[in-house]
Parts: structure tokens; C-alpha cells; sequence
């Protein structure tokens, strides 16, 4: 198996998938010739052309406005927000149009468009380059909501996206995208939507999360279990609405201490409802209250490094939790 | 005045286009009547601009185009094949409403077999659908077009502007047709836009635009089959606005007398697409007094029958609530 | 003191504010002559003209962005959004602008903006006129958002968002607006946003929710006290963001049997905030699993009066719910 | 070829125009040399723009009239008074910036004392706020007027719409001015719009439109001062677009080469105004080569001491991450 970074997962699931079905095509800014501001759709332009590889003007509610009415006519749209935060200008039309868009015609409609967005912080890219964004559109049924946290999972994903027949929003952490490299499968492999992954098993606690705090969770579940003995269950979200009611249960009950870990910021995020589901459902197994670890409810990531590393979830914020919540 | 043979319309094309137009009007009247009744929730109306609708829906390719149609649109539903039944069904909220099996209000169309996009309440995110739509067709080398509708206020709309500029720069088979009535709800287009005409706002997209006269159908007809046919030979879209004015209160929740007098309200009638087409049927000799009268006969059968077929029908059931969000 | 109904105290908090503070002026679609659709700002054009009672283009990324370019001018824009349901073209501008502009600037500029929505159903409005929208702006730090739950509630915190520094959204539940009456004080009562509101007192279970539905809870826990000895707290959040989380922790101690009511979807909901919170601070006090009572997770409220009835939450559910909490 | 004493002009104002856009091309190039030193993130440059932006701001009433520059505005703030200090300062994304005090990226400019308003990332998002300026400056009888910038590609945005139709609509003192630079990032002026000129959209608002050569600083000149006075004696607003050549690549993030000719620039460079104008200034002995070199040196001078005060000034604080999410 070939050893892939994040973004070039990403790419080749397009690549793939482009190749595999002729309705399948690309839209977005820059994402032609530039191949994309952070080269996500490489070479796809000149594999493609033009016309399936679309430079589109610089107006985000059209880029999704079109795709879902491409996406109606039976084309399998990819559309490119090319940052996560640029997603705003088109919440109306993913809200109001992708994600109601087959209930409201009874099932006779259907918008099966992919929308990427780069998302997360800490690469200097300041309060309008460094959003998660995921929050705003988790309460909208209609819509899914998948963010990978590994090379692996980003190709099997993004697959499983284009071909879902419903929309779907996939963001993508853009300090994963050259950090993060694993080996992939060169096969058709598609990970299914709405199912949470556990990556790690551990009788002491459990660490929810999603995206690339995934990994950081990882390395400090590694490194306590060598230094101090906590065994950690940690559970990869994956897709973080509609969240996987099933596998958050069963990760809580199996160690009865939970630690939910998001970049985002606390309030209102997507750890508030997965907190919600375990109070709902496993009160009696919980030995220690849920605890959430999260960005601070400022409004955003700013430039200074000095506020980037203070906004920033880091790693021994991390372990301090895990052990926090295993002496509980 | 123009005449409708030399548009390659027959006497029996027109009279069609005319019992169309009748139909739609008495239906209108209708379903005021049921809502002042207490029978139906909700009306709102295409009173005023029916002409313009079925010269319009005419002049496209019906076996085949794709047509994106707004609230007001009931001439263009019709003429597309959507019966008076079906409206009435829809009216009534019942489990058997084509459109969306009783979730949306009335005026909310859509139907996959006569390629009406489903449409939504937030005005104008249709034209970017519709753009979508032409570049599914341009990518498949479909020789169908899209045509989409709006009210002039709705032209304010971002999503008018980046829908418009995307067909440009993409060329796109898209036919925008703005009907101006005048108003959006109480605010009168001096206060909605300081340009002259709409139509002023095409070169700003770079592509033909044209105002006419909505209550001559023959002239509507004719610049919808211009815009067709550059549609359909690749030179792109095209702005059409069509001049008339709304004869009936905003909706049925709608108090008019707060802002525009009775007075305006009748002279207006007195240019009713509907009389004036009339008026041209007999002065060229294509209908009689009597042939109206036995339209008219016929129209008020075919309401009496949808409407006593409508208010029978079944409600959706409560279950059904929970059906459709997802592909199942 | 005089008795007003909901949408009349509204109205009077802006009269009143208008009067108080040249300032303070209302910017929205048909709020002029009109009075508004539901007739919030009706008799205000009258009282203080066409200049400080502005009808906008039908654009609500302009009603938000000019109100927020007015409000960086020193001025209190009072911008209404005709529908909750119709604010979402204006996401970007209420979350990349209003939100984020005292800390983008380092308290150089501040966005004093308030923006009224009617949101909720129950009133055959369909999917895009029922719509609870507030979870979607739960996630961003700068803003705050109020809804109140009775008449005099609705006067008091619609001065205070007038008032306040920052940005607020006040959403008014449309059901609520002739349904509610009581006395309402004409003299300057400001009731502060950010803190909830104890509404009853009662030992056997806490119901915490906000908007229309306290006054559903009230009702419930009034019948359950005379016919089953059940005595309730209900705590009005009235801030859903950012939440009270003093009193939603207090108010869950007390009891320790809680009980979420919110009109939304579940998922992501307000409620999921309010779960996280306490399962955070008081899983030790708790005596029975959170219960979260809400909307199903369906896109929004269809038009047949059967689906409408089976979305929203009813009286028997909230009593079974409370039964069921109380004999847990 | 118009003359500067012919617009009122002295000889000591366009040799200070010349002066500031010396200064704000030294500024630009220093920062490159700073990023691609590894010694600040990011820069985004004016380099071929300084000639229009120090024209327009010049044709301003600097003591009073608001602006909201867009991020290569560099030309504009320095002539209303920000200095190479405070450049640097929020280069480095230091505690003194008065900008954002480093939450910012450079180029996002903002500052109450001068009345520029604060700006984000997300593209033409300040159109609205101008015109917000606009509407308050009437409502005030404030004889100020706003100025309003963006790129070419931005005009796409659905805000321009929406913003440009209100001042229009309400005669509001605006003025919009389009840099075009004939690339949205990668993006070519004939992929963004299909229109033969961005001011060929002023018509669609019902506003005065020109299209002046962006390298030429008195037509830019002159065309501002009309339009300013247009708005100040309650004409409404005006659309300008003036053309010139992005000469940098778009960002230190850019990579130019996938997607334009080095030739292409190389010829652009040859109408670079800040060149065109020190001929013109030599040619009508206003300026000579000694005098240039001096300005040269002074520029550096400043230039070189705002750097060295910028990189060592400090960074903000950690615990300033927490201030000024709302009114303290
Ligand atoms: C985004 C949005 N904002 C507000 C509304 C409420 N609304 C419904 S129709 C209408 C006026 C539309 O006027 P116009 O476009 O001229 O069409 P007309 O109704 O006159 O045919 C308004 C404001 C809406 N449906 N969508
Ligand atoms: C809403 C939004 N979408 C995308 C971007 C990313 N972006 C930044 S600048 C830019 C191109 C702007 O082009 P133009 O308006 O011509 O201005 P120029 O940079 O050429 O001066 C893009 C796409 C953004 N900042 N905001
Ligand atoms: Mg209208
Ligand atoms: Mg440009």
C-alpha cells in the first residue's frame, strides 16, 4: 500500500471516483489550473479538463446553488469552499435547499452534491482561516456531516460522500493535510457514513472526538498507557451529525469515564450533544462526571502565535484530562 | 400588434394557451374562496400574470426542458401538465399533492416526471438551481434548457446575481424571466430598485436583456422563443422582465388597503393579460362569445371535480412525518 | 398596568425605545406601511416616518450588513427578518461581521445591532415559516440570543437587546404573539439578558426550557400539581446563548430530576447545550437520567395539519414526561 | 493628457501622493523580504494598486469621510494616516497594532480614530457596511460620505448586489470602487464576469458607472472627487472600476506560475502607475531624480525603523485571548 498525507488521500478519492462515474465533477474557486489553494484537486484539471474541473466565480452560493441543482439533474457534484470559514455566504442554500430538498418533494427529489471544505487551526491562519465550522449545521436533518481524522479514513470517506445519495458536508483539517500520512489502499475502499470508529481500546476511560484531534488523543493515549498505566478506549466520531447514538453508548458504558475532545469552541458544539446522548442514556454507568475539553468561547483563532497556542487544545491539556479522569 | 401566426402559433395553439390562462385564474378565484371559507389555509395567487406564464411555458420545449417556476406560477404548472386536481390536492395538504405529498404550503411546485425543480420558500435560490441545471445539460450534450422565474423584488436577492453571472461566464442554456408585478408585498418597486428597467441589470452579467409586456402573451411568447433558441444553440442565457402588475392581495394573510389603494387596483385590472388576450382571440376570430362561455363551462368542472376530489383526500399520516429525510 | 399581548409588547419596546433614543431606528422587508407582516412595528411609520421606519430591498444580507455598517456608525439598528426561517442569507454577515467585530477590532468598533425574528410552528406555516433557527447561531462567541416566553418578558428584553453594547438576535415565537396576554408594566423595566428566569418553584423535578413552551410547561405542572401532587421548577432560560449555566446547574441541583423541553429538532438543539452543562457539574445530584423532550429530527414542520400536530410537542407529551421523571 | 493643477492639485499634494505610494510599495516589498525570511507568516500585496488607492483616498475628505478598504488597500490607509510602524506592527502581529492588537491577519484593516472600518476576510462583506455608513450619515445629516473597495472577482458576491441596490435605492452617500486586477487569486477576469466592464453594472443600480485606467492616479483622481461630491450633495451613490495588474502573486501563499506567463507580468510591470506617474511628475518638473532619490531614502529610513520596533515589540499577551468577545 502506498503511504498517502491526508490531502493526497483526498485527492485520489476524487481522482478515483471521477474516473469510476462520469457524473462526477468538480466546482469551486481556484480549484482549475491553481488546483486549489492548497492543491487538493492537483492534476485533476489537467486529467479532466476544463469542464469537469470548473473554475467557478468567486461567489460561494452559487458554487453550492449550482452543484445542488446539477446535483438534481443527476450529476454527482463536488463543490470546494475553499476555506471552511467561506462556507457562510452559502448556508442558505445548503440549509434551506440540499438538506430539505428530498423531504420536501416526498422522495422525488434528491441532492446528492459532496461540499469540501478545509477547516481547523494552526497554521497561522487567523480568525477567518482557522473556524471549525461543523456546529452551525449540525441541527439540520437532511444533511450529514463527516470530518475524517486519518489519511485512510479521509479516502474512504470522501468516497462514500460522492456516492451517498444525500448531500454531505465533508471538512477537512487543513494541519492534518501534510502532517498526517499513513498507508492507504489503492483498492475501492469506502467507509461508511454514520459510523463512529474506535481506534483504541482501554478499560480506564474514554476519549470521544473526531478530526485531528484524533491523533493527538492517540499519541497521548500511547504515551500514558507506557508511563502510567491508563488504558484509553478512544472513539473517532467520523461522521458528527447525525452522531452515531449506538457507539457513543456503548464506548461511555464500556469504561463509565468519559473525555470528549473538540477544537471547536465549547459552547454549543458538537461534544454538547454527544454529552447530551450519554446523560440521556448511560447516567447509572458514569463513574465520573463527563468532562469536555475544548477551544475557549472566543470567537474565533487569532493570528498571533501567542493566541493561536492559547486558543489551541494541546497535548498536555490533553493527558492532564486523561489522567485527571482516570484517578477519579 | 403582433399576431400569433407569425410566430408559428395556430388558432388551436392559442386557444389552448388561452383556456390554460382561464383555468389557471379560476382556479386562483377558488381557492380564495376556500380559504375564505376556513377550507384552506393558505392562497397565494397568480392573479394578473397568468398570460405571461402559459405564453411563456409555450415558447419552451415541454417534452423535454427543465423549468424552475415560483410561487405565482400556476400558468406555467399547467401548461407544463400539472392539473387542477393536483393543484387543489396540493391546496388542500392531502397525502395524494404530487408536489410534496401535503408538507409544503400551495405555490411551492415540483415534480420530477415534468421536470419542475422542487421549489422552496426563500425566494430566488431557484435561479442558481436553474444554472445548475443548464450545466448538466451543457456537460451532457442535452439539448434541454432551463428556464426559472422570480418576482422583481426577488432580483435583489444575492442569489440572482451569482446565479445570473455564473450562466454568463459558463454560457449557459438559462432563461431568467423576472415577472414584475409591481410589488413585493407592500413595497412598491421604487423602493425595491432605482434602475429603469430590470432588465437593465443583464449587461451587467453580459447577456441580452429584454422588457416586454406581460400582459401580451405574444410578445412574452416571443421573447421566451428567442431566448430559447440561443439557449439551445449554446450562446447562452438570457434576462427577460415582463411588465404587469399583482391583482390580488400579496397572499391570503395579506391586508393591501395598508399600502396601495382600490383605485390602483382597478385600473389595473382593466389591462388583465387575461381580458386583453381575449379581446385579441375574438377581434382575430379564433374564439366566440360562445366558445368562452363553454371554456369557461368546462374550467368551472374540472375545479368543481378537483376541488370535491381534493377535500376527500386523505391527509398524510402522522407516520409519514418521519419518512424521507434520507435516502431509505 | 395595561394588558398586551406578545406582539403588542413588542411593539411597545420599540416605541418606547424610539422614543427614548434618536438613535434607535427599525430597517426591514414591509415593516413600513405595512406595519410588518404580523404587524410588530405597526403604527411606527406613522410615529416616526419613513426615515427611521425603513422598508428595505427584499435582501437579507443587506439588512444585516447595512444594519451592522449603521451600528459601527453609532447607531441602534433594530433589522427584522420577515421569518427566522429567511435570516439565513444573512449568516455570514451575523457571524463573520456582527459576532466577530468588537474582537477583530480589539474593542476598537462594536456592532450595537439587534435582530427580531418570528420563528416557531403551529401555525400552518410550513417548512420555511415555523422553523426554530437559534441552535444554528449557538456556536459564536459575540453573539447572544434571546428569546423571550410572555408578553412582559418580550418588552423587557427586547429594550434590553436595544440597549445592549453587543449583538443580539431576539427571536419571538409567532404562535406566541396573539396566544399570550398578561400585564405588562409601561414604565422602564429592562429585564437583563444572560440570565435565566425561575418561573415556578417546586421540589419534585426541574422542566428547564424557553420561548413558547414554558408556557406549555406551566400549564402542565399546574394540572399535575392539583390533580398528581407533583411539584415542579421550570427555569425560562430566556438567554439560549450564552447560557446561564449558574442557574441551569442550580436549578438542576435542586431537584435532581431534569427535564428538557424545546420546540427544535433534537439533535444539536439548544437542550444539548443544557445536558452537557449539567452533566458536567451535577452528575452526582442527578436521580434520573437527563430527559430531553423535542422536535423529531426531520428537516421542519410540513403544511398538513396531521404532520404539523405530529412535530410538535403537545401537552400529554410534557405531562407523561413529567409523570415519568417524578416517579422515576 | 490630464493635468494635476487642471483638478486643483498643487504640486506639493501629488508630490505627497507620490511619496505615499513609494511608501506603500517599499512597505509591500519589505514584507515579502520579511515572509520569505521566515520572519512573518503572510503578506498580501498592493504592488500595482498604490497608484489608485492614494489617488482615491486623496480624493477624499480625509478629516471626515469613512472608508472600508479591502486588504491591499495599503496605498489608501497610509494616506489617512496609518503609519509604516503600524504596518509592521500588525506584520508581526504585535500587542500594539492598532488594527487588531495581532488578531488579524496584515491587510485586514481597521481603526475608529480614522474612521476606517474594521475588515474581514470574507470577501465584499463591507459593501453593506458602507452603505450602513451611508444610511447613518444621511439620517445624521453628517456631510460625510463612505468609500468602499474591493476586487474585481468580489463583485461576484452576492453582497455587492444586495449592497450597491440599497444605496442606490435610498441615495446614499457611497462610493464603490472596483480595483480590477484582472485575477480573482487564479481565476481570469473572463472567468469571473461575462460583462465587457465590472462598471457596466452600474446601470443595473440605477447609479453613475465609469471604468478609469487604475494606473493613471489623476483620472482615478478625478473620478473619485466627482463621485464624492455626487454623494455629498445628496446625489447617491457611484460605481468606479479601475483597471490595472495584480503584480505580485496573490499571497505569500500563491504559487503565480501555475497559472499565469512571467511575460505576462513582465509587460504589466511596464504601465506599473507608481512608474507612470514619476514620469509624469518629472515630466512637469514637479519631481526630478535627486528629489526621487531622497524620497527613496526616507521612505526606507521609516521603513527600516518601523521594522525594527515591529519585531521586537511584544506579542499579545495569552490571557488577551479572552477580552473583547463582548462589551467588558
Ligand atoms: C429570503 C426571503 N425573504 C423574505 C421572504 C418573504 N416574502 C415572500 S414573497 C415576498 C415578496 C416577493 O416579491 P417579488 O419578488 O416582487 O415577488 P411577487 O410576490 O411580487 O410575485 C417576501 C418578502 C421570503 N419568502 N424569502
Ligand atoms: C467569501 C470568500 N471566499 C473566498 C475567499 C478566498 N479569497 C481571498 S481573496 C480571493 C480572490 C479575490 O479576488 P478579487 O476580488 O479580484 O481581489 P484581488 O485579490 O484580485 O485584489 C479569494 C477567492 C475569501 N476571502 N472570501
Ligand atoms: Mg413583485
Ligand atoms: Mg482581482
Amino acid at each position: 500500500m502506498p503511504v498517502l498525507s491526508y490531502i493526497q488521500a483526498i485527492n485520489a478519492a476524487m481522482r478515483e471516483e471521477m474516473e469510476r462515474d462520469e457524473k462526477v465533477f468538480i466546482l469551486g474557486e481556484d480549484v482549475g489550473k491553481r488546483g486549489g489553494v492548497f492543491l487538493a484537486t492537483e492534476g485533476l484539471y489537467e486529467q479532466f479538463g476544463a469542464d469537469r474541473v470548473i473554475d467557478t466565480p468567486l461567489a460561494e452560493s452559487a458554487i453550492a446553488g449550482v452543484g445542488i441543482g446539477a446535483a438534481m439533474y443527476g450529476m454527482k457534484p463536488i463543490a470546494e469552499m475553499q476555506f471552511a470559514d467561506f462556507i457562510l455566504p452559502a448556508v442558505n442554500q445548503i440549509v434551506s435547499e440540499a438538506a430539505k430538498l428530498r423531504y420536501r418533494s416526498n422522495n422525488d427529489w434528491s441532492c446528492p452534491i459532496t461540499i469540501r471544505a478545509p477547516y481547523g487551526g494552526g497554521v497561522h491562519g487567523a480568525l477567518y482561516h482557522s473556524q471549525s465550522i461543523e456546529a452551525l449545521f449540525a441541527n439540520q436533518p437532511g444533511l450529514k456531516i463527516v470530518i475524517p481524522s486519518s489519511p485512510r479514513d479521509a479516502k474512504g470517506l470522501l468516497k462514500a460522500a460522492i456516492r451517498d445519495p444525500d448531500p454531505v458536508l465533508y471538512f477537512e483539517h487543513k494541519k492534518a493535510y501534510r502532517l498526517l500520512k499513513e498507508e492507504v489502499p489503492e483498492n475501492d475502499e469506502v467507509i461508511p457514513i454514520g459510523q463512529a470508529n474506535q481506534v483504541r481500546d482501554g478499560d480506564d476511560l474514554t476519549v470521544i472526538t473526531y478530526g485531528l484531534p484524533v491523533h493527538y488523543a492517540l499519541e497521548a493515549a500511547n504515551q500514558l498507557a507506557d508511563s502510567d498505566q491508563i488504558e484509553t478506549t478512544i472513539l473517532d466520531l467520523r461522521t458528527v451529525y447525525p452522531l452515531d447514538q449506538a457507539a457513543i453508548i456503548k464506548a461511555a458504558q464500556k469504561t463509565g469515564k468519559v473525555l470528549l475532545i473538540t477544537e471547536d469552541n465549547k459552547e454549543g458544539s458538537i461534544m454538547s450533544e454527544v454529552a447530551a446522548i450519554i446523560s440521556e442514556h448511560c447516567l447509572f454507568d458514569l463513574d465520573a462526571p463527563i468532562k469536555r475539553l475544548a477551544g475557549p468561547d472566543v470567537p474565533a483563532m487569532p493570528f498571533a502565535p501567542t493566541l493561536e497556542k492559547e486558543f489551541l487544545i494541546n497535548q498536555d491539556q490533553i493527558k492532564a484530562a486523561i489522567k485527571e479522569l482516570a484517578a477519579f | 400588434m403582433l399576431k400569433h401566426d407569425e410566430l408559428g402559433l395556430s388558432n388551436d395553439n392559442v386557444l389552448e394557451m388561452y383556456r390554460l390562462m382561464v383555468l389557471a385564474r379560476r382556479i386562483d378565484e377558488r381557492m380564495w374562496l376556500l380559504n375564505r371559507a376556513g377550507k384552506i389555509p393558505f392562497v397565494v395567487s397568480c392573479q394578473g400574470q397568468e398570460a405571461q406564464q402559459v405564453a411563456a411555458a409555450f415558447a419552451l420545449d415541454r417534452s423535454k426542458d427543465y423549468t424552475a417556476p415560483y410561487y405565482r406560477d400556476v400558468g406555467v404548472v399547467l401548461a407544463l401538465g400539472m392539473t387542477a386536481k393536483e393543484l387543489m390536492l396540493q391546496a388542500f395538504a392531502k397525502a395524494e399533492d404530487p408536489n410534496s405529498a401535503g408538507r409544503q404550503m400551495p405555490g411551492h411546485f415540483g415534480s420530477q416526471k415534468l421536470r419542475i425543480l422542487s421549489g422552496s420558500s426563500p425566494v430566488t435560490t431557484q435561479v442558481p438551481h436553474a444554472v445548475g441545471i443548464g450545466l448538466a445539460c451543457k456537460m451532457n450534450q442535452d439539448s434541454s434548457i432551463a428556464y426559472v422565474t422570480l418576482g422583481e423584488g426577488s432580483t435583489n436577492q444575492g442569489d440572482f446575481h451569482e446565479g445570473a453571472n455564473f450562466a454568463a461566464v459558463h454560457k449557459l442554456p438559462v432563461i431568467i424571466m423576472v415577472e414584475n408585478n409591481q410589488y413585493a408585498i407592500s413595497v412598491p418597486l421604487n423602493r425595491q430598485v432605482a434602475c429603469e428597467k430590470i432588465s437593465d441589470r443583464a449587461i451587467g452579467y453580459g447577456m441580452p436583456g429584454v422588457t416586454v409586456d406581460g400582459n401580451n402573451p405574444l410578445v412574452v411568447y416571443q421573447a421566451v422563443k428567442e431566448a430559447a433558441d440561443r439557449a439551445r444553440s449554446g450562446n447562452g442565457p438570457s434576462l427577460i422582465e415582463t411588465i404587469s402588475y399583482r391583482l390580488t392581495p400579496h397572499s391570503s394573510d395579506d391586508n393591501e388597503r395598508t399600502y396601495r389603494s382600490s383605485e390602483e387596483v382597478e385600473q389595473a385590472k382593466e389591462k388583465d393579460g387575461l381580458i386583453v388576450f381575449k379581446q385579441y382571440l375574438i377581434e382575430n376570430n379564433v374564439l366566440t362569445e360562445d366558445l368562452d362561455a363553454e371554456i369557461e363551462k368546462q374550467v368551472k368542472e374540472e375545479i368543481d371535480q378537483a376541488t370535491d376530489y381534493a377535500e376527500t383526500a386523505p391527509y398524510p399520516s402522522p407516520e409519514s412525518l418521519y419518512h424521507g429525510v434520507y435516502y431509505e
